[in-house]
């Protein structure tokens, strides 16, 4: 598109931005102005880099083939800048790109050699990837609005009544819950946020007892719920499991009146 | 809406929920106001819709809690033969759901997919409540109030534990793992950001995700 | 079997299983022996099946792993209000990732991380294979063998699409010898080299980018 290339500023206003549904928009709508707390979000909303990149080159409704490297590389600073100072946890990769951009500007401002020696554009290997993103980029938005099961074409089933075969469903043996578990273990711990802290399991077993005996709408008294019989270590398991139950807002613990009898129920 | 879409639209929708549907479940499709159907369309509807039946090896039934399409049992043993050489399996998926509702009890769904990293699907807990290894005991008092899955006592009869005390502590599944990685390894198709064994699992296993729960075997 | 028994047990066999079912797959409800239909019979009934769903809500649909019943995507709108859970939506990163894996199957994480120009997530690539989505089908020869990723029929069975060549024609890349001379070049006087270019820019272009591209600094 050689007319779109001289055209440069000039022109600029009355190309199309992009074509929503076939519709060209030459404005870039208002509303992309982003609050400064939503930085963070608007951030996420970046797949990467190059996603970034795009965005920056698309806003000024510029050819991926003539990108004006000092400008995009001078806003592209400006936001991972701004990440910085917001000390928001800057993936390495935006700091690959930056030094990417910063390598192919120096590049550019270089007296070059005249345009008949082959030697590439700087700009060449960014270029082909950016075009190579921008058309995934296009596909994953294409595959989006596929009909999709369960959203645009539903499966359509009937019952089976005279349903027998299988009547016995697939059998598991505890071995492979705990090999399934040790891998959510395994894999939890890659995440540190998703810590799984040893935890007495008769606690966690006896909060669920409790909150079977339990009922919203009557009060239960707090003595029925301790068995005597257990001792003194199931009297202090079934403490720890109501504390914990009160602690995560499952029940709730009512006392009328001093020294009055303690109820329990559980929270609606 | 003509009367035909409105058959139509009936039709389609019993036919996708797969749960029976009474007229005031159907008429929840329409918006409120003047082209929202009566009861008396959509129960003519259905009436259109069981008379298109006849002859077929489909009806459509009203049952206690609504209408539904069954298939004739007269052709249950010819249909039978489909699910015959289908010996299943549980997903990894599912599997995992269920040791973290064993150890995590009382829990969210929320807090499973916060676990797992992966959002739960609806077929995997409808296939532990099917086998009533799970319940619900209650709601966390937070917004939404997700109820509280715990593990019933059909769980304990099934994996032959006396009480919830008997499954190993987590320190031990940690050990286990230890000892015998390659076990682990076939488990699943676990794949972690650095790490390149998972991926390798994947191969390993024909961990098909039909229905979301169950997984033919002969289908990879 | 008169062909109208044949085409009455096809449909409910198609609505009994919830699964895409092949011809062979169909087939497997007869015992082998004189009176079993041959392919032929199979497939006139599910194209019969096929016109009778003409100005139904439903249709009868070939996708990758076989035929099966789905509600006209017309109706999805409608009937999506009579379930509870909304369709999950998908992040531009899962979508991109699987993209990529559609089209440039198969792939490896290290491809598909060159194009996207990020590290891929674990838990975009778990999720991809607990939908059975995609699947390992080799390594390729290079150190680290890495696995090459590639998309399932479970995947195209999702998207509705019978095969690969069904999805949308990808986008290419232009040729690099048309890549232009820098816009600083052409656009107005030659400025002195070194640091003015790019304030020159901002001012001969109507988006500057103070205004509404990036926040500036004061503001916040």
């Amino acid at each position: 598109m050689p007319e779109q290339a001289k055209a440069g500023a000039a022109t600029q206003e009355e190309m199309p931005f992009a074509i929503v549904q076939g519709v060209p928009l030459s404005e870039i709508p208002r509303d992309l102005y982003i609050p400064p707390d939503a930085l963070e979000v608007f951030l996420e909303a970046f797949a990467g880099p190059l996603d970034l990149l795009l965005y920056l080159i698309k806003r000024q409704n510029l050819d991926i083939l003539d990108i004006p490297i000092a400008r995009v590389t001078e806003q592209y600073m400006s936001y991972i800048e701004l990440m910085e100072v917001l000390q928001l946890e800057l993936a390495g990769e935006y700091l690959v790109m930056a030094a990417m951009l910063a390598e192919i500007k120096s590049r550019m401002l270089l007296p070059r050699p005249e345009p008949e020696t082959d030697e590439e554009d700087p700009r060449a290997e960014l270029v082909r990837r950016l075009q190579e993103y921008e058309i995934f980029k296009q596909a994953a938005q294409d595959l989006d609005d596929l009909p999709r099961l369960g959203r645009d074409c539903l499966a359509a089933w009937a019952d089976f009544p005279g349903k027998q075969v299988n009547a016995s469903p697939p059998e598991v043996s505890l071995e492979t819950i705990l090999q399934s578990f040790g891998e959510v273990l395994r894999r939890a711990e890659v995440f540190s946020h998703h810590r799984i802290e040893r935890e007495p399991l008769s606690v966690r077993a006896r909060m669920v007892s409790i909150l079977d005996r339990i009922k919203v709408e009557e009060f239960t008294r707090f003595q029925e719920l301790f068995v005597v019989e257990e001792g003194r270590p199931g009297v202090i398991v079934v403490l720890l499991a109501l504390l914990e139950l009160a602690r995560e807002a499952l029940v709730e613990i009512a006392q009328n009146e001093i020294n009055g009898p303690i109820y329990v129920r559980a929270v609606a | 809406m003509t009367s035909a879409q409105l058959k139509n639209l009936v039709e389609a929708a019993l036919l996708a929920l797969n749960s029976p549907l009474t007229v005031t479940e159907l008429l929840a499709m329409f918006e409120d106001g003047p082209d929202k159907p009566d009861r008396r369309a959509v129960r003519k509807a259905l009436d259109e819709l069981q008379r298109d039946c006849a002859g077929r090896g489909v009806e459509l039934k009203e049952v206690a809690s609504g209408f539904r399409y069954q298939v004739r049992t007269e052709l249950a043993d010819r249909i039978n033969r489909l699910f015959q050489d289908r010996p299943q399996r549980y997903s990894q998926a599912l599997l995992e759901t269920l040791a973290i509702i064993a150890y995590r009890q009382p829990v969210t769904r929320g807090e499973i997919e916060d676990i797992r990293g992966v959002s739960l699907s609806a077929g995997i807990v409808r296939t532990l409540f099917e086998r009533e290894w799970i319940k619900v005991v209650g709601h966390r008092d937070v917004p939404g109030h997700p109820e509280l899955l715990a593990t019933t006592s059909g769980f304990l009869d099934y994996f032959n534990l006396k009480a919830l005390e008997e499954l190993p502590s987590l320190g031990e599944i940690k050990d286990l793992s230890q000892i015998e990685p390659d076990l682990f390894e076939q488990t699943g198709p676990v794949s972690d950001a650095g790490g390149a064994p998972a991926a390798q699992d994947a191969e390993q296993t024909p961990v098909a995700f039909e229905d979301d729960n169950v997984i033919p075997l002969q289908r990879s």
